[in-house]
């Protein structure tokens, strides 16, 4: 046990240092510097070399590489995560601004996803072949076709212009309001962007949910659980259960992927999370930000794995028991 | 032909199990041998071992400790190279024909796979692939060359893998559970074919079985593996009509449909 | 454990506490509130300094910066400006010193009074901190110099320049804000970003910031120049432009503080609820050459290409219309420096016949060669995030094709173009032109022929921004530079004239400035040259425009199609309930298959 | 390109399941999606002839007889741009699935042909792509390589390869152990031979779901990227219509109309109809998702048989099986599993239902618990139980009647039991179908485990923790559970070794004397079974050969094909 706990986090730790130096390496290989994105156009061609040198230095950024990165790998140890360029925050703060949003659009739609697919996903696997399944299948899988992007203009226009129901863009509510009704507001701007992530996120899920329970489905022990004399959900509970654990899985890739992927419907609403932060770093180079938001999305990965790793003994005795070796 | 010396192999459990549980051992401490032309049985319960030790002989799986040996060269520190050229004197027959075909080639691709291995002729391979369904039964071989395996019964695949295995004239052929997916009709038939082309052939046949009465139809010789051990041995009338071993003794009552009373839970 | 049987009864609940939660709260605007505007802005500003705001990298930069912090003096663009912290500013006889009387009984948003050591104090510190001061500071130390900053008397400061300055009351006059000393003095960052910080003599103090969300001001009810008409501004930050006009159309936003897209000007003209009002930008769109690169070093094959760009077509095809064609000689026409003959030749023909003549003969792919048998192939860099540059080069690109040049668009993010454009020290860039827009700096600013296309040399960028140089144009611009603005007018003209010939830069269009802004929340807007609808000016009682307060219903615009989705959605939704419904009676377990 | 078309050329049809009707039926609205699409893009010169990017008329024009989608910011003719911008998005699409997954297999082919290290590396490298944001690596490699099409298909495939070298990587180490895998190394295979020949043609099927799935993500990617305006503006493709769109406040003015619908609906439909392919293609490709549903369409439900009230039960019986046949498939061109078949159970005897596979005996045995499986269904024949005719029974009375009054051993009692759940539960289940507390039903669990020889100690056991020969002993305390007047074991010692094998139908033969329950039992192994029926019923190709009490037929069979069950090897060899 323990040396294979010792394994997987040795693997990991490999992971982690492979993310620190990519994450380190990667904004930098794209070309230009910070300072190409912060001097206005029409300045930017009259800086002298010593000028750009001054600003750079302003930033660390005029230090060789190798130094850059210890610096770097030694801020991360310290848990200093350095200063963003463009908002000339702590990157620590930077991302704490946003990362209360992003838990609740990007967590609040894997778990809407996660449920209404698991529910859609069990509900056709049960009527598979029928016509409820087929048209619940094909409806999921429209909906997952439709770019999200497409999909939040439509319902912006839809919502918010033509119906007035929902806020065009943001986060937080247009005035300063406090309690109840702020809490509110918040939701209501929610809800826009939220829907649209979740439908983006759905497909997927409800595609595994759905095969999961076929799957399922076709085992022998739910053939004996019908011939015992069991009826309907207690048919469908023996078989529901072995198939959430391919459920799970996919939900916690989906974590991974939607933060980057919520970019795109950050940038329709105007919502503040990390996905936008990201998209608008890389324009801006800001290379603290990226460093440590990838940082961060890194440990999320390893921390759905982990989940996952503590998920799945609860929901499969086999992993939780596995059987004596020589049984 | 087949000389196997103290032969040990331990398998780490795969997957999500715990890794405290030690590693499970398949082979322990295993000798036999077997003389060219010799069909020898090797019998017990399914997780005995019996299947390790049939990879063995092929080089499928390496010992960790112990030598094989198998017409003259050592399979245990042999390197790949080396291990395809001996396996290219052998063959392997495994349990399930609706699997060991390969179900998207005809049965003549299927046959002369190993004739291809060593390199026979386009015009050749497609003759000898014929007169071997003829010598495995598959008479007229026309009739079958075309065919897929999912058009054929199942004995009639399980004729293919022979036919397959002894296209190449191997010198030894390892026969997993040849017939043990079969319907009883269709055993015998297997079983005949096998001591056929032994004596036609010469070839050497490890039999592996948990099936007593097929190992006594076909065996010149027997090995009653338990939990990876050997636990008697010899010819084949004399172990299993005057068996030494408990278990033996036991497997014996079991397929003759009697339990000694004492019998534990199984 | 999930029981699939309540999909339909908890989603139904659902929809109705989002229902009861979000339906709008009718009779938002209470008499009792104060008065509150809401604009949108386009980028984040961090804390609002002129350290800290994006560095330019946003249009609405200076508008907002100038809400909060003043400057001596108050441009539209002209040649007098309006006196604004200084009473009024004296030069010397050869405008090396000028002698700035302050307004008396100004104070700071935190109540401090404002003096001349404020002056003084902030044009020592943008000159210490040269590169992080963005826009602002090259204008301290840059174009022109400054020697020294004397405090005469509490209400009198003295400003000292190496060179002559005669235009200092526009340039850094009116663009230079003034920062507090007893705040400054403190801080040895300027780039620090501190919540606290800006603190300025401005109509409006900033309340509330939300890093990318939104701004909140509010009015400075001492302001010097009358407590502003609006009470609050609230500011959230919309990056995407068709969600902000979208914003503003659903009434959800008051104004946005951007130019009005072309193709939204006569909707939102027509729109019940919202009104559109014009004003001058003093902004351009132009191709600008890599003059030290054959052949576009050839001024011949330069102004054959301007030659072949067909200006006005551009406006008509890109800016429908609104904008006007492309001053050859740089300066935007509605700016006082001007020259005499504005407009832009489009000649193909003489185009075709300069580069006949200059031995550019077209290969037999039509493309034209020069002497060592290399195509005029020119590659012109432009951002992928400015749709207008991409179809003006996509149209460029067929215009000049007539002509034998190829032209090769290349998108690229604003950093990678940048990154682009420079070239390691003592290399020429590689690039062969781009497109890019400029603001009203470079049309208002006397100086701006000036910093633009001199020689490199003390104050002259325009080798590294074009590369070209042109001895004559370096005399005529050194020697209007030491005269006041009022006085260089035929300088200029010839200047323009140089340009004109030469082109080392075509430039595309100037667009209208068309700002559209919701009537029923705020109308006093006034159009500001150069700076549009949203400028400190707009929310001033002396200059707002106060007339004819007619009062507009406020009913969003409309279309009937949305209305026509949303019937179909509801038709769909319905739909699936009624057939969810009719299912769920059915018992799916169970069959006679058995 | 459809699934079947691939299925064709690679002579991979007999590898895979089937796929659903429903499955066809979206794969059929895919291909034609993605046909339509494709003809478009093929002959979009033709459609659309010219430069789709030459301005054709006046900007922000509404749909007209000319203009068939109206034009755009600068007077480009929409539809033109639409038809064009099919082979960029398509191109794209399918050029960077491609790769993707050339990559993603050969990884996998990499990681599951050599194991060990190289695995552990190349997996490790996998977890990380899959957790790379992917627009950095865009912005990246974009600014090295240009805003190409080759640039983008790179970058796409750079995003996409992880997920397949996952998935397929699983499939090469499954299809490795393939026992034609094995033989051929067995017999010398070279590693290029098995990857080529035998690997390769396996993970296909799998390589084309991925790829198509694949697909969907690059052509979705493409207008993403295009739409940030990280694509290549000059491109005309659909996500770049919509950047133009967006930028252009195509969703303020009515333009959106024909200006943004189009090209999104047709983005859209180019992604479904990839992923109604994929969907089918999946079915295909993994055997436990296709093949015929579990019920038929509701369309074809057929009318309540008729109860046989004119067929009284033979006195003394349990069971009457009266001139039973049972169909599969379409009723053209259905096969007879059981043709005729009658037989009685007495109350209390073990009746053994003997033959060879596809003798038609499971089918039997199933029929009697109306638990067929899919496409099967009882044609004509009554089966009388308790007075009662199975075969007409309402739903309910069914259900109410399994575990109660009829129960199932089934076949391959080693999975008959749910992983997740302990044994004792899963018996107390059973029991708790008669009114019982639930302390009662475990009481009774606790009773029945004991009785089968599962001591109270294993009794909390998870399956997986127990032996087959135990698993089977929980089966059939959860068949006696309610004690029913007839049990149908299905080949309940299938699979279990020689020892085992006695000693569980010892425990039948235990059973039918301490509770009196009937039993059907259901084997190829007569002489296995003679020693514990009462009666022996033989089924040869849907028929009954022989029947008759055990130890008749043992001792004189009648029919050639009961003397080829009875033990051929020990006939000629005396051993038993």
């Amino acid at each position: 046990m323990l040396r294979h706990a010792g394994r997987t986090i040795a693997q990991y730790g490999l992971v982690v240092a492979a993310i620190v130096v990519l994450n380190f390496a990667l904004p930098r290989l794209a070309p230009g510097d910070a300072v190409d994105y912060l001097i206005p156009p029409e300045q930017a061609g009259t800086l002298t070399v010593e000028q750009r040198d001054r600003i750079l230095s302003q930033y660390g950024l005029d230090e060789p590489v190798p130094v850059q990165f210890e610096r770097y790998v030694s801020g991360l140890v310290t848990g200093d995560l350095q200063s963003s360029i463009r908002y000339g925050q702590p990157v620590v703060d930077v991302i704490g601004e946003r990362i209360g949003w992003t838990v609740l659009l990007v967590g609040g739609a894997v778990m809407l996803a996660m449920l209404i697919g698991t529910l859609l996903g069990f509900r056709s696997a049960w009527r598979r072949g029928r016509r409820s399944d087929v048209g619940t299948l094909s409806g999921v899988m429209l909906v997952d076709s439709m770019p999200p992007f497409f999909v939040g203009m439509l319902l912006i226009l839809v919502f918010s212009v033509a119906l007035g129901w929902f806020p065009v863009f943001g986060a937080l509510p247009g005035t300063e309001i406090a309690g109840l009704s702020a809490i509110g507001e918040i939701l209501q701007r929610l809800v826009l962007p939220l829907v649209t992530l979740t439908l983006a996120a759905i497909g997927p899920i409800y595609l595994v949910a759905r095969s999961a329970l076929v799957s399922e489905l076709r085992e022998d022990y739910v053939l004996m659980a019908r011939a015992k004399g069991l009826v309907g959900r207690a048919v469908r509970r023996h078989a529901q259960r072995n198939a959430l654990m391919p459920v799970v899985t996919i939900g916690l890739l989906e974590v991974g992927a939607l933060v980057g992927g919520a970019a795109v419907v950050e940038t329709v609403f105007s919502y503040p999370g990390l996905g936008r932060l990201i998209y608008e770093s890389v324009l801006a180079r800001d290379y603290p930000v990226l460093q440590g938001v990838f940082l961060l999305l890194a440990i999320g990965v390893i921390l759905a794995n982990l989940i996952g790793d503590l998920l799945y003994p609860l929901l499969d005795p086999r992993v939780r028991r596995p059987p004596a070796a020589a049984a | 032909m087949i000389d196997v010396r103290d032969a040990n192999k331990r398998f780490v459990a795969p997957g999500l199990r715990r890794r405290d549980e030690g590693p499970v051992v398949a082979v322990d401490h295993v000798s036999f041998s077997v003389g060219a032309g010799e069909i020898l049985a090797v019998v017990g319960e399914s997780g005995a071992g019996k299947s390790t030790v049939g990879r063995m002989l092929l080089g499928l799986e390496r010992p960790d400790s112990g030598e094989v040996w198998v017409d003259g060269h050592e399979l245990g520190d042999a390197s790949e190279r080396a291990l395809r050229r001996i396996r290219r004197r052998m063959s392997l027959v495994l349990q399930d024909p609706y699997q060991s075909l390969h179900p998207g080639w005809r049965v003549r691709t299927a046959v002369a796979e190993p004739l291809a291995i060593a390199g026979v002729s386009q015009l050749e391979r497609s003759e000898r692939a014929a007169s071997a369904l003829e010598e495995v039964g598959l008479a007229p071989a026309a009739d079958f060359v075309d065919r897929f395996p999912h058009e054929l019964s199942g004995g009639q695949r399980q004729r293919v893998a022979f036919a397959r295995a002894l296209a190449g004239r191997p010198r030894v052929v390892v026969a997993d559970e040849p017939t043990s997916m079969l319907d009883a009709s269709l055993r015998r038939g297997i079983l005949d074919l096998i001591t056929a082309m032994r004596e036609r052939l010469e070839t050497t046949f490890v039999v592996i079985t948990h099936d007593l009465a097929a190992a006594r139809y076909v065996a010149d010789r027997v090995v009653v593996m338990l939990n990876g051990q050997i636990v008697e041995s010899g010819e084949i009338g004399q172990v299993l009509d005057h068996p030494a071993n408990e278990y033996t003794k036991m497997l014996l009552a079991a397929s003759e449909g009697r339990l000694p009373e004492e019998a534990s839970c199984g | 454990m999930l029981r699939s049987r309540l999909v339909p009864r908890s989603v139904l609940a659902g929809l109705a506490l989002a229902a009861a939660l979000f339906m709008p709260a009718a009779g938002a605007q209470e008499p009792e509130q104060p008065r509150t505007v809401r604009i949108a802005i386009s980028g984040y500003e961090n804390n609002i300094t002129p350290f800290n705001v994006s560095f330019g990298a946003f249009p609405v930069t200076h508008d907002l910066m100038h809400l909060v912090y003043d400057s001596l003096f108050w441009s539209q663009a002209k040649l007098e400006p309006e006196p604004w912290l200084a009473e009024r500013a004296t030069p010397n006889e050869d405008f090396t010193e000028w002698t700035v009387e302050l307004r008396p009984g100004v104070r700071w948003h935190d109540g401090e009074p404002f003096t001349a050591e404020d002056v003084a104090f902030s044009f020592d510190y943008y000159e210490r901190f040269p590169e992080l001061s963005g826009r602002y500071a090259h204008h301290v130390f840059d174009v022109p110099p400054l020697e020294d900053a004397e405090v005469i008397d509490p209400q009198t400061v003295r400003l000292t320049f190496r060179q002559p300055a005669p235009q200092f009351p526009i340039m850094p006059g009116a663009d230079l804000p003034i920062i507090p000393e007893h705040i400054w003095s403190e801080i040895e960052d300027p780039g620090t970003v501190d919540e606290e910080l800006p603190i300025g003599t401005g109509p409006f103090k900033v309340t509330e910031i939300e890093p990318d969300q939104r701004y909140v001001m509010e009015a400075n009810p001492q302001y010097f120049k009358g407590r502003p008409l609006v009470d609050r501004i609230e500011m959230p930050i919309v990056e995407d432009p068709s969600s902000a006009f979208q914003a503003l159309r659903a009434g959800e936003i008051d104004q946005v503080a951007r130019n009005l897209p072309p193709e939204l000007v006569n909707q939102f003209a027509d729109a019940s609820g919202l009104e559109v009002l014009e004003g001058t930008r003093f902004e351009s769109t132009q191709l600008y050459f890599n003059a030290r690169r054959a052949p576009w070093s050839d001024p011949a094959v330069r102004k054959a290409i301007s030659l072949a760009i067909d200006s006005q077509q551009l406006v008509d095809q890109v800016l429908l219309g609104q904008g006007r064609e492309g001053n050859d000689g740089f300066i935007h026409p509605d700016s006082p420096w001007a020259g005499e003959n504005n407009g832009h030749e489009s000649d193909p023909q003489r185009a075709e016949r300069m580069l006949e003549e200059a031995g550019y003969n077209a290969g037999s792919d039509g493309i034209r060669r020069d002497e060592r048998g290399r195509p005029l192939s020119l590659e012109v860099l432009i951002s992928s995030f400015d749709p207008l540059g991409l179809r003006a080069v996509e149209q460029v690109a067929r215009q000049v094709r007539r002509i034998g040049v190829e032209v090769v668009p290349v998108a690229l993010d604003p950093a990678t173009l940048r990154d682009r454009r420079q070239a390691p020290e003592g290399e020429a860039p590689t690039y062969d032109a781009y497109l890019s827009t400029l603001e009203t700096h470079a049309h208002a600013d006397p100086d701006s022929l000036y910093y633009f296309f001199h020689s490199p040399g003390e104050k002259g960028f325009g080798a590294a921004i074009t590369g070209w140089s042109n001895a004559r144009f370096d005399e005529l611009s050194e020697r209007a530079t030491a005269q006041p603005p009022q006085q260089r007018q035929a300088l200029f003209d010839q200047m323009q004239s140089i340009l004109a010939e030469e082109a080392p830069v075509v430039v595309l269009w100037y667009p209208d400035g068309n700002y559209a802004y919701r009537p029923a929340a705020y109308e006093g807007w006034i159009s500001d040259p150069g700076h549009g609808i949203f400028t400190k000016r707009s929310f001033l009682p002396a200059y707002a425009d106060t007339g004819a307060a007619s009062t507009v219903e406020d009913v969003g615009e409309s279309s009937v199609w949305p209305w026509v989705v949303v019937g179909l959605v509801a038709l769909v939704v319905l739909g699936g309930i009624v057939a969810v419904r009719r299912r769920r009676t059915e018992d799916p377990e169970e069959d006679w298959g058995g | 390109m459809s699934a079947g078309g691939i299925a064709v050329q690679l002579g991979l049809g007999r590898l895979r399941g089937q796929v659903s009707p429903a499955g066809r039926r979206l794969a059929a609205v895919g291909a034609g999606l993605l046909g339509v699409l494709f003809l478009l893009a093929l002959l979009a010169p033709l459609i659309a002839p010219g430069d789709p990017s030459a301005p054709a008329g006046i900007a922000y024009q509404a749909p007209s007889a000319e203009y068939l989608l109206g034009t755009d910011d600068v007077g480009h003719d929409l539809f033109a741009m639409l038809v064009h911008g099919a082979r960029v998005s398509l191109t794209i699409g399918v050029l960077s699935a491609l790769v993707a997954t050339v990559i993603g297999l050969g990884v996998a082919l990499a990681a599951g042909w050599f194991r060990g290290r190289v695995e552990s590396v190349l997996m490790r490298i996998v977890d990380l792509a899959l957790s790379l944001p992917f627009l950095v690596l865009v912005i990246v490699l974009a600014a090295f390589f240009g805003r190409g099409l080759v640039t983008t298909v790179l970058v796409i495939a750079a995003v996409l390869w992880a997920r397949p070298a996952r998935v397929l990587r699983s499939q090469v180490i499954k299809v490795r152990e393939f026992q034609h895998v094995v033989a051929a190394r067995g017999i010398g295979a070279s590693p290029l031979r098995l990857i080529f020949r035998h690997i390769l043609p396996r993970v296909a099927p799998l390589g084309v779901a991925q790829f198509v799935r694949s697909a969907t993500i690059a052509v979705l990617i493409e207008s993403s990227l295009a739409f940030l305006g990280l694509g290549d503006p000059s491109r005309v493709s659909w996500g770049n219509i919509l950047f133009f769109a967006n930028q252009r406040s195509a969703f303020i003015t009515d333009a959106w109309l024909w200006w943004v619908l189009p090209p999104g609906l047709a983005l859209t439909a180019a992604i479904l109809g990839f992923a109604f392919v994929g969907y089918a293609v999946e079915e295909w490709s993994d055997p436990r998702l296709g093949a015929t549903p579990r019920r038929r369409a509701r369309t074809g439900r057929p009318a309540r048989p008729e109860a046989a009230d004119d067929i009284e039960q033979a006195p003394g019986t349990v069971l009457d099986v009266r001139d039973l046949v049972v169909e599969y498939g379409p009723p053209a061109t259905a096969i007879r599993a059981v043709d005729g078949v009658s037989f009685t159970v007495a109350p209390g005897s073990i009746v053994g239902l003997v033959g060879e596979s596809g003798s038609g005996k499971s089918t039997t045995a199933m029929a009697l618990l109306r638990l067929l499986p899919p496409g099967a269904r009882v044609v004509q024949g009554a089966m009388l139980f308790d007075g009662r005719d199975l075969r007409a029974l309402p739903p309910s009375a069914m259900t109410a009647l399994r575990g109660r009054g009829v129960s199932l051993i089934p076949q391959s009692a080693m999975n008959a039991l749910n992983p997740a759940y302990t044994v004792r539960r899963q018996v107390a289940e059973a029991a708790a179908l008669l009114p019982r507390t639930a302390a009662a039903a475990d009481a009774r669990a606790r009773e029945l485990l004991e009785f089968v020889g599962i001591p109270s100690a294993r009794q909390d056991a998870y399956p997986h923790e127990l032996s087959g020969g135990m698993r089977q002993r929980v089966v059939i305390a959860m068949a006696i559970a309610n004690e029913p007047h007839l049990i149908v074991a299905d080949e309940p010692v299938t699979g279990l070794d020689v020892v085992t094998q006695v000693r569980i139908l010892r425990l039948l033969a235990e059973v039918q004397e301490r509770w009196g329950a009937a039993i059907v039992l259901v084997s190829h192994d007569l002489p296995l079974v003679s020693r514990v029926a009462n009666e022996l019923v033989v089924m040869h190709e849907g028929r009954i050969v022989e029947a008759g009490p055990a130890a008749a037929v043992t001792e004189r069979p009648e029919h050639a094909h009961t003397r080829a069950l009875l033990a051929p090897l020990a006939v000629q060899e005396g051993l038993a």
